[in-house]
């Protein structure tokens, strides 16, 4: 580590001061690139925002976690990951799971608990998957995942792969002991891992303060492991897309973990759910947020800055993003529920695939199940 | 009497026991500040203020042992779980250490301390937060475990679990926390280990616990009106301690039983109630003892899957008519 | 055949699987440079090296989470929990991620791991060190549950367990690990889910299993010396899946069974067997359906007590007696 | 914190230039309590010896982890130890009982699974209780019993009475979660909990360097949680004493956590079925720690040198011990196992005590379970 525990702490808010669309990772972008990311941006906003007008409709039920706020840390993340990075969450996935290239049809329709879901309705909001994109899920108890985003780079690793694995998790979560075991673990054994915490400054209606004791930073507990982190704020693109690629190259190079603290911010409450949304946050405090530090709108502004973007074009991006969304509710809608027989189904691999395995033992009991 | 939501029932008795009794307090994650993520303990912060109703961090295991230490001392914690199906991340410290600590220190220690929260599927809220561990549980002799099926029960049940001196798991149910149950104003407790005949009959036994129970009212009453069986349906309250002998004499008086559960089947509360019923009312039976259980998958999520999940009236009207 | 230790026999196993798939990697508390609490692991480190041969700092939640990760990317963790009483630290890993991803995905994922280590009381360890875990997991669909009696079945169900695509938890015993069998020169594999006929008899079935499967046997020779009672005992081998059919079999040959585990009793895996059974064979059955448990109460550390504890010939012997 | 992380990684070396016998906790001492601190480390010492011998011997089972070469640290904490003070640790705890003034006689019987064993032959070497010593356990599960402790701490503070908890756990139990869990909480809600770690440089058979990754030391990691934390020589009897002097009083002053380290060593195996004691620990490092680091060795030594113990007053000390504990193994020997009835009680209190909500329900099932 270069710089100390006391000048990192206080990094994000320096962070205006250092040129971070000149470092290497951001530095060979082009426009294109940099409008796809707005448009990613984009889509994940109106797909949430469909989401949350079906959910009222009642379409949907359970949870429904947006993440409205935060599109800039999934759209960044994605944007440098290559063959051998992969990706997992917890239950606000649907910024990660369309970041990563899913479709807004199979997203929607998991939430419609429809068989044309990504999971095939079985999983539901908090658990999309795509392991053809690396996208690992999709988690719905706090912190269970960051021990297997770190099985996953330590698979990478093994293999000789120049991979990685980002694991992200919440402000909230950090205080699941496996998390702790796994920064162990990670740093003991030299895993390519890069746990990503998207501070949202509440866990449910908890404020940080509420939940952490802390020395400057939750990312600062890495220290007492010997990992290397880093603070960034999530309403800068380029800093969160520097930070994250730096951690990256650490992670193919060195096969090194991160811990990367991402400042950011969710407009909505904690679900749908959260009738308290707005009694633990001030009105202030969220509009504060929504004017001045919002990734999708910080963004656009610098890439009209830049002279890359015309408002024009930002408002037919916005357009196509809406529409899609819309005609994912419409396919949504279209599509069927699974059959009841298909509830056996999705349990076991042999089972599934019929193997000879499948062939010996009673594997289901009860009601409908099959012999 | 007053009709109360289960709900309610259970905010009462949190709050005439923190009256009662200065050992008492909450402790679990929002339960304080934000009133509960069900609104269960609505109110009580306000109330009783932080040192009573206490929000924790997402540590289950660390505030579940703190509960544990803090019992041993002669505390009485009330922690919620936000849902019972988060408990594995806790599952030591409930099984070794409240489950174990009297045992091993030879009758020296006990751990008057409850756990609490709902524990059921049927919430759209997939495989990972429908978790009903009441069987996992119940089987470490040492731990209690209650399921109160009525806003009733569940008062009684929770005041009585309070002031037990061993550890006791209450099961709630995020699906009945808003349903109305008469309720008396004053005050009482049910003890646990009794059984509720929720409905008598003579022709066939239900043996239930939580929100099965209500389930084969349902399905007793379809019996009775389309098919003219007259089914009792016995509420167990209590699956540990258990009340065998309230079973038994219902099956004594009935000779068919159905053991319904929102349990999975295998090794399921209703895989005991059924084998201890073959072993020691063998001759009483007129057929074999059925079970209903949740199917055997992990939870879908899909709505209209996950109803078909659960126990329904018309699944386990079928499951009597095979025995009837 | 050459006889070999149990212990030796799941070496062998360990070694065959490194050698055939290089996705196969030992991880756990010691199992590398110390070779194993119980030297179980003895040797493969120095053999393989510190790429499939792993010792794990005591994070068993972690290291856990990790395999399953891994298992998701295609590799095949075998993961030794010390003893599997220490599960329950690393049970939401378990529970949650390796048993409901498959469902929770839609089948886009899988998580082919296995979970191994020793699961029995009966070595003065305390309730903490002796729990039997394997009714807990089996419960939950998605995972599946092993439980060798000999050194042959340990070699063919960890060989399948290890190039099964699920998860498997494998269940070892302690007590077992000294004791030989034969075990052939060349390869062999055992399918899970088929039940070993270990004694053949008219009279009465024991179903059993893990090391109740071998007390059995030796309950067996008692009644048949000293009663003339011919008891059959089927050693299930496999949990989950299960071999309905060939307890179905023996029933129907016998008429009278005594379902043994070393497992508690209430929800017990002989609580299913029994309910199955009088369900699914109600007019075969002579007798109720009897069952042998460890006694219930957490393990206790006296030496002479903590042997009664589990079940013995003898008890097994009156269990059968009272319904020959 | 007054010093900085890179001091204090240092100062458990440095700890020979401070003179520990002059702060305030340790001046107050008279020659019987030194002398007494003495006694009670080779009662600890002889204890186990005969235990040892006894295991040996066959006349117990299961495991037994020797404290040999880490008395000092429970003799210190015990004399600090006030009225609502108490006590919790792992299952190498005789050392801890013994300590907080458990008899020989109870503990050895214990050992031999009798009925006059502290827990009445039903917990074993790991699991010894004396709450009416505010001792409690004696927890086989590593790590576990640490969020306890902070209970037990956390209710003296509730109850109002200047008290605390001390926890002491392993290097190897540091990484376990729920000890960072504790961490976080007892930080964050200021509970005067005082966690111990006796690093003796090993868990079974792995070394500290290959269970954790760490910046200096391991108490270093509660620098994130805000925690205070020290690290002191387990050898050097006054600084131990020093160091978990100043905890107790930041505990009962200002109801604040620590993390203490404690340097040590156990002279023999991981327990007595580690057969490989001698193979990950060289011979030399063995008999390093046993000439020049054995805590009773160097404390006989100091009294020596201030003049407070003659030879023979050691001695005669030693005989004593060693003659309590052969008392010991007798009165185990003599005593009776626990009558199989016994295996039914101690499970519930309602039922030993025969409440009333016993006589509702059945409690236990199967074979010889009372109805
Ligand atoms: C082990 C566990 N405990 C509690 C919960 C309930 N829960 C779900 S999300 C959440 C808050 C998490 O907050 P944070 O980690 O900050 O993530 P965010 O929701 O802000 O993205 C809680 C308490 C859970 N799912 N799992
Ligand atoms: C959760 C859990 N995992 C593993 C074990 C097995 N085990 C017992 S002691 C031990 C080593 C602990 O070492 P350390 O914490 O350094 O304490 P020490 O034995 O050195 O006092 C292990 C791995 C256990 N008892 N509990
Ligand atoms: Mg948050
Ligand atoms: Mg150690």
């Amino acid at each position: 580590m270069t710089s100390s525990s006391e000048e990192k702490n206080g990094a994000a808010e320096l962070g205006a001061k250092v040129n971070y669309s000149a470092t290497p990772v951001n530095q060979s972008l082009t426009a294109e690139d940099k409008i796809l990311f707005l448009r990613q941006m984009y889509r994940i906003r109106r797909f949430e925002q469909a989401s949350l007008k079906s959910y009222n409709q009642g379409k949907l039920g359970g949870f429904l976690h947006l993440y409205i706020g935060q599109e800039s840390i999934a759209v960044a993340t994605a944007s440098l990951m290559g063959k051998h990075d992969h990706i997992i969450t917890a239950y606000r996935d649907h910024g990660h799971a369309l970041a990563v290239g899913m479709g807004m049809n199979e997203c929607m329709a998991e939430l419609f608990g429809k068989r044309t879901g990504c999971s095939k309705g079985k999983g539901g909001s908090m658990h999309y998957f795509a392991p053809d994109k690396n996208f690992w899920g999709g988690h719905g108890i706090v912190g269970g995942q960051t021990p297997m985003g770190m099985g996953i780079a330590f698979a990478m690793k093994y293999r000789g792969h120049k991979g990685s694995c980002f694991a992200f998790l919440g402000d909230g979560a950090v205080n699941q002991g496996v998390f702790s075991e796994s920064l162990n673990i990670a740093a003991l054994w030299e895993i390519p891992v890069i746990f990503v915490i998207e501070n949202n400054r509440y866990s449910m209606g908890t404020s940080l303060a509420r939940s952490s004791s802390i020395k400057g930073s939750l990312a600062a507990r890495a220290e007492g492991y010997n990992i290397d982190w880093e603070l960034c704020n999530g309403a800068d693109f380029y800093q969160t897309r520097a930070v994250l690629g730096a951690a990256l190259e650490r992670a193919h190079e060195q096969n090194k973990p991160s811990v990367l603290e991402v400042s950011t911010y969710r407009h909505y409450g904690h679900s749908v759910a959260d009738a308290n949304a707005k009694k633990y946050r001030t009105e202030a405090e969220i509009e504060e947020y929504k004017q001045f530090h919002d990734p999708l709108r910080v963004w656009q502004k610098t890439l009209e800055d830049e002279g890359v973007l015309t408002e024009e074009m930002a408002t037919s991006i916005d357009r196509e993003a809406k529409a899609e969304a819309v005609a994912a509710v419409e396919f949504a809608d279209d599509s069927d529920f699974p059959d009841p027989s298909e509830i056996f189904q999705d349990v076991y691999w042999e089972v599934d695939n019929k193997t000879e395995a499948a062939s010996t033992g009673r594997y289901f009991f009860g009601d409908g199940a099959p012999a | 009497m007053p009709l109360l939501t289960y709900r309610k029932a259970l905010n009462d008795a949190f709050a005439e026991e923190i009256l009662r009794d200065e050992n008492v307090f909450l402790m679990g994650e929002e339960v304080a500040e934000y009133n509960g993520a069900y609104k269960v303990t609505e109110g009580l912060w306000k109330r009783f203020g932080s040192k009573r109703v206490i929000d924790a961090p997402i540590s289950e295991a660390a505030f579940v042992g703190l509960g544990v230490g803090a019992a041993l001392v002669g505390m009485r914690p009330v922690i919620e779980m936000m849902f019972w199906s988060f408990v594995y991340v806790a599952f030591d410290q409930l099984m070794n250490n409240a489950g174990c600590v009297r045992y091993m220190s030879g009758g020296l220690a006990n751990v008057p301390m409850v756990i609490r929260g709902p524990a059921n599927g049927g919430t759209n809220v997939g495989a990972t937060h429908s978790h009903t561990p009441e069987n996992l549980l119940a089987n470490l002799p040492g731990l209690k475990i209650v399921c109160p099926a009525t806003a009733y029960d569940a008062k009684g049940l929770m005041k009585t679990a309070i002031r037990d001196n061993d550890t006791v798991c209450v099961m709630e149910n995020t699906l009945l926390y808003g349903e109305k149950w008469e309720v008396p104003e004053e005050e009482y407790t049910i003890p646990l280990g009794v059984a509720d005949v929720k409905r008598e009959g003579s022709d066939l036994s239900f043996i239930a616990h939580g929100r099965a129970a209500i389930t084969c009212l349902k399905a007793a009453e379809i019996l009775e009106e389309q098919h003219g069986i007259r089914a009792e349906v016995v509420d167990l309250r209590s699956i540990r301690p258990l009340d065998e002998a309230a079973i038994l004499r219902s099956v004594a008086k009935t000779h068919r039983v159905v053991v319904v559960e929102e349990n999975k089947p295998f090794c399921g509360v209703g895989a005991q109630i059924a084998s201890m019923i073959q072993e020691k009312a063998f001759d009483d039976l007129d057929a074999p003892v059925l079970r209903v259980s949740a199917l055997d998958a992990p939870a879908i999520y899909s709505m209209p899957l996950e109803k078909m999940q659960l126990p329904t009236p018309e699944r386990i009207v079928k499951k009597a008519l095979e025995i009837c």
